[in-house]
């Protein structure tokens, strides 16, 4: 039994089950729900044994085709992969969970989102294990084209005007990343991660590739100041899209550009051009808060609360440079997998209001006692590991975070943390006080249980994870780029 | 020199004037019909006498017959193309010219 | 090495390039962008023949000459009879904007250009590795080698691009015919019943040729699709009771044999897409003849634009190319 | 022979480059598709004199699907203009 | 100056050009051009940089190309669908807010 648990390679199906599905629920649209279901359950469970064998086994390669790099494609099964596949594992069944009750049989979205979400949900998980530049290239477009669909779903003039913006970033996005591949390639006749690693010469031409895949990824993370596209997109796409969106599709370009950076051109990267990516990160941090704490509609509100966190992923830019690597990583690593579940419960909850009260105008929704306030809670929840309090995995990640910052002397990225965290706490608050003012409205109904209980259950998860932080922590150095220890105290 | 060569050479220094033929009375002719005209010589004679040419130097019959049926097409195209625009414009109002402009 | 006139072609051949795509951009009206555009893609063509590229070539000539012109085409008059014919400028922008635009986009060439200095002199590449491979690969022509084993994992990818495309664009609309009377035209019906069954055999010479030498399945595909958009113009439609599940099989036939192919790997033992060796060359070329007739509708479908209905006449037609396919 | 084929290559290209001159003026739609067919005639004679010129035959294939689809971008144009007559009447107004 | 030179650098002056036109037109059929225009730049220049090795040209590059060109071609289809489908629901051909730019 545990011979098979050690040497199959699991992975490889929660990209073909997945991909399988999406085509069965495209041909028969009526048992699209049910396939959906089975496919999240089986991701879900070929994830667990993907952790296991990392667990017991360490990291672990598979040469598509039999043929090995350089000529063929490496799917690669490491720490960063693994903590990218649990976060997509675990927003992808409480999204499908939410999505089956959401969406209704006679509804034209149904038939469609289904096999959009599982080409989507497949091309993650296979643009998480890719090994390789030109095939990270591929499963990109595949992730921006199936998120670019779903964004338009609903077909209402505000989510079609979303996702042209997208189509458009994404486009420039990756054509800019292609040409630097095809640099790459020119100058070390590879596209393979580890090979290039090995290979990389700090040169211009090194440079000038990974500025231009870098820019190309940038601008497909959204981060601050290319993030125009990305709040009207989310935030006028179908809840349950949105909560996809931002919990899982935005770190896919981020994982590439944390392999790029570590793992390709680790000597490349100047300190400069990481403290560059540093600083665009704390602007992302303050300009995202600011925005939500101005913004009229909750959905707008969490769309730009997700600028604003994007920021935090690239403080790791300058971080893990020197002692405070490791720490640094597990950090941000943590925080991806916090924010992905922390986020996709709050535009759950989101689409729940606004499928009870019609609306999700902040000002509309004063007074919502009752149901909604029970709602409002839920996002409170949720939004606890957001914001970073104890015990949540959010309070971790931040945590070591700040330790990171200390330990690397960098007190102005320590700074924007705390202001980071002080506006986060406000825009939530201000959302939360809506359920604590006298409630004037009529009474609304309440909300069926399958829309209640998948972002409850999430948010629970993403406070709980920061209990068993170790474990998750542990597995992001399997086969990572840096090594170290990590730094639980404060270590000035 | 091979008399091949000589008739190749021969063949391809005229199929040159054609081709300018066709893009200066694209340019010069008056209207959409007249320069449907001057179009179609270089589909046709153009064309085919490049093809001759190199149908000439070809190793093989299957070269030749290639080089043939590629010319065939672009003439089928080329008169159904012409058909179809002319009728378009004709359709849309266009007079053809009658030599006052 | 290079003789003159070659030279003078490889100086003027990019200018010309630069040029038209200029000018598609810069035109005021544009119907006229996109034939430039589509002049383009025709002297792309070239290029790529120059750079050696003829997979490339042909590609770009069946997709760029057959598909993208009428896709363009197709999309422009649906956009002009929505919001009319407008000209369109570029936005007025700030002056500050647009030289710090300017600046910007010029130093990016400079730098790259100045970075192309450091490339290696002798490049390394795969080419090599590919031909010492090319034996147990199942085909005899390099680049299909790698599209469909070495690298057929992209390939599968692409191919669910392709699906996912036209997933969403039914999700968008439905079929809005851009026809509303099919071309009715005595020479048009003759030159289909000509033109059809010679892009069939042609699409099979590609595919047949892409086992040893320059062709493949998307090229060969391109000229169904093209087969399929000539039928279609002349009022062939797709009987309704086909434009359901039988279609919407046909155009997953493809990728459903590519994905099946590709797991005979993990349940034997072996990797994703390792073919059992005595299997290869059967399993490749049965994939790719699926595929071929998948793209095809795939490409007919992006045209057409929108989720046949079975009500309306211009579904994907059920033109001769695609029953004979079918058999 | 090489050379010749080379330098009415050339000769080529460069009436293509004249003949953009009619895709810029129009004045019609018509027009402008007629230059893209004389581009197609005469990329086709291109493909045919550089593959004999460089001893590649295999770019006749390229020219061969050239030749193929030709028709079909026309063709698409035309019938886009099928429909309302009018429409195409003010289209040609409004255009030159 | 070699070949493959000059069709990398105008594969970088194509991309380069596409890009601005990208951001500059406001019209969405314009933009969709402007991005093919940049994929053929990329193209271009990822066949000819990888072009010089001698001998037979390497196909790996060929075999990248010809997916990136099926991907942009779904790029493109889907884009013009899209922007139909915006000049149907609102009579507008470009992105909200640019109204007066047109």
């Amino acid at each position: 039994m545990d011979a098979v648990l050690l040497t199959h390679p699991w992975s490889v199906w929660t990209i073909i089950v997945p991909l399988a599905a999406a085509v069965l629920a495209f041909l028969v649209p009526r048992r699209a729900p049910l396939a959906g279901i089975i496919t999240a359950l089986s991701v879900a469970l070929f994830v667990a044994a993907t952790a296991y064998r990392i667990f017991l086994a360490g990291p672990h390669t598979q040469m598509l085709g039999g043929w090995q790099a350089p000529l063929g494609i490496t799917l690669r099964a490491d720490g960063p992969a693994l903590i990218m596949l649990l976060t997509s594992g675990l927003v992808g069944l409480t999204v499908s969970l939410y999505a089956t009750g959401y969406f209704t049989a006679a509804d034209r979205q149904q038939r469609y989102f289904w096999p959009l979400w599982l080409l989507l949900w497949a091309a993650c998980n296979a643009l998480f294990l890719s090994g390789d530049l030109f095939n990270l290239y591929v499963t990109l477009e595949l992730v921006t084209l199936s998120s670019i669909a779903l964004a338009a779903l609903n077909g209402s003039p505000a989510a079609l005007d979303g996702a042209m913006r997208y189509l458009l970033a994404g486009l420039l996005g990756s054509l800019s990343y292609l040409l630097g591949v095809a640099l790459i390639y020119g100058a070390y006749g590879t596209v393979d991660l580890t090979l290039l690693g090995q290979t990389v010469r700090a040169d211009g031409l090194s440079r000038a590739a990974l500025a231009l895949m870098t820019a190309g990824l940038l601008l497909k993370t959204a981060l601050f100041p290319l993030h125009f596209w990305l709040p009207p997109a989310h935030a006028s796409a179908p809840p349950p899209v949105s909560a996809l969106l931002s919990g899982l599709v935005v770190k896919a370009p981020l994982l590439i550009l944390f392999r790029l950076w570590f793992e390709v051109f680790p000597d490349t990267a100047t300190a400069g051009m990481a403290h560059l990516l540093g600083i665009l990160g704390c602007g992302a941090i303050i300009w995202g808060s600011l925005m939500a704490l101005r913004q009229q509609r909750l959905k707008l509100l969490v769309a730009y609360s997700t600028v604003a966190q994007i920021g935090y992923f690239f403080l790791l830019f300058p971080l893990a440079r020197g002692e405070a690597a490791a720490t640094a990583w597990v950090g941000v690593f943590l925080l991806v997998l916090a924010h992905g579940c922390s986020k996709a419960s709050m535009f759950l909850v989101c689409g729940t209001i606004t499928r009870l009260a019609g609306h999700d105008r902040l000002a509309g929704l004063a007074g919502a006692g009752g149901t909604l306030g029970a709602r409002l809670l839920v996002f409170a929840l949720a939004a606890v590991t957001l914001v970073g309090m104890p015990p949540s995995s959010g309070f971790i990640a931040k945590w070591l975070l700040i330790n990171a910052a200390i330990v690397a002397g960098q007190w102005w990225y320590l700074a924007t943390i705390a202001l980071g965290t002080l506006l986060a706490s406000g825009y939530v608050l201000r959302v939360l006080s809506l359920a604590f003012t006298e409630s004037q409205s009529p009474p609304l109904p309440v909300a069926p249980r399958i829309l209640r209980w998948p972002p409850l259950a999430l948010s629970v998860v993403a406070v709980l994870l920061g209990l068993a932080a170790f474990h998750p922590a542990v597995l992001t150095l399997a086969g990572a780029p840096v090594s170290g220890i990590i730094l639980l105290e404060m270590v000035p | 020199m091979d008399p091949r060569d000589i008739l190749s050479i021969v063949f391809l220094l005229a199929a040159a004037p054609f081709f300018l033929a066709g893009t200066i009375g694209l340019l010069r002719f008056p209207d959409v019909f007249c320069r449907l005209h001057a179009l179609t010589k270089a589909d046709n004679l153009g064309l085919g006498l490049i093809v001759i040419a190199l149908a000439l130097q070809a190793d093989t019959w299957l070269q030749s017959a290639r080089l043939l049926l590629i010319w065939l097409l672009v003439m089928l195209s080329g008169a159904t193309v012409a058909h179809l625009i002319a009728r378009t414009a004709l359709r849309a109002g266009r007079k053809p010219w009658s030599g006052r402009s | 090495m290079t003789p003159g006139p070659l030279l003078l072609f490889d100086l003027l051949l990019p200018a010309v390039l630069l040029w038209l795509a200029w000018r598609s951009l810069t035109s005021s009206d544009l119907f006229r962008a996109v034939i430039l555009f589509i002049a383009f893609n025709l002297l792309l063509a070239l290029a790529w023949v120059r750079l050696e590229a003829p997979d490339v070539a042909l590609a770009e000539a069946a997709i760029g000459a057959g598909v993208t012109g009428t896709l363009l085409l197709a999309a422009l008059t649906r956009i002009e009879s929505a919001a009319g014919r407008r000209l369109s400028r570029p936005a007025r922008w700030r002056p500050a904007a647009l030289v710090l635009t300017g600046t910007a986009l010029l130093a990016a060439a400079a730098g790259l250009l100045w970075s192309l200095r450091l490339l290696p002199t002798m490049p390394g590449g795969l080419g090599p590795l590919v031909d010492r491979h090319l034996a147990e690969s199942g085909v005899d022509h390099p680049v299909t080698a790698v599209l469909l084993n070495f690298r057929g994992y992209d390939t599968l990818l692409e191919v669910a691009v392709l699906l996912l495309a036209v997933i969403a664009i039914w999700c968008l609309d439905e079929a809005v015919p851009f026809l509303q009377q099919p071309l009715e035209s005595p020479l048009l019906t003759g030159f289909n019943r000509m033109m059809l069954p010679i892009l069939l055999l042609s699409a099979g010479y590609l595919l047949w040729l892409g086992s040893h030498a320059p062709g493949g399945a998307f090229q060969a595909a391109s000229l169904l699709a093209a087969g399929l958009l000539l039928a279609l113009f002349s009022g062939a439609s797709l009987p309704a009771q086909w434009s359901g599940l039988p279609l919407r099989l046909l155009l997953v036939l493809g990728f459903l044999a590519f994905l099946a192919a590709a797991i005979i790997g993990p349940l034997t033992g072996r990797a994703l897409l390792h073919y059992p060796p005595a299997w290869v060359k059967p399993l490749i070329l049965l994939v790719e003849w699926l595929l071929t007739l998948s793209i095809a509708l795939i490409l007919t479908a992006t045209v057409i634009g929108g989720r046949p209905t079975g009500s309306r006449p211009y579904p994907p037609p059920a033109s001769p190319a695609a029953e004979g396919r079918q058999r | 022979m090489t050379e010749l084929c080379l330098g009415l290559a050339l000769f080529l290209l460069v009436t293509i480059v004249l003949g953009l001159i009619r895709i810029r003026r129009g004045p019609s739609d018509a027009d402008r598709m007629l230059s893209a067919q004389l581009f197609g005639t005469t990329g086709v004679a291109i493909l045919l004199l550089l593959g004999q010129a460089t001893d590649r035959t295999f770019w006749w294939d390229v020219a061969l699907v050239f030749a193929l689809l030709s028709a079909v971008t026309a063709i698409a144009f035309v019938s886009r203009n099928e429909p309302s007559e009018t429409a195409q009447q003010q289209r040609d107004d409004h255009g030159s | 100056m070699s070949v493959p030179l000059i069709y990398t650098a105008a594969g970088i002056f194509l991309f380069l050009l596409g890009t601005y036109g990208l951001v500059a037109y406001a019209h969405l059929l314009r933009k969709i051009l402007a991005a093919n225009i940049m994929g053929s730049g990329v193209f271009m220049a990822f066949i000819a940089v990888a072009g010089r090795t001698p001998g037979a040209p390497d196909p790996v590059p060929h075999a990248m190309v010809l997916t990136g060109i099926v991907v942009t071609v779904a790029f493109t289809s889907v884009a013009l669908a899209l922007a139909v489908r915006i000049a149907r629901t609102s009579s507008r051909v470009h992105l909200s807010g640019r109204d007066e730019e047109q």
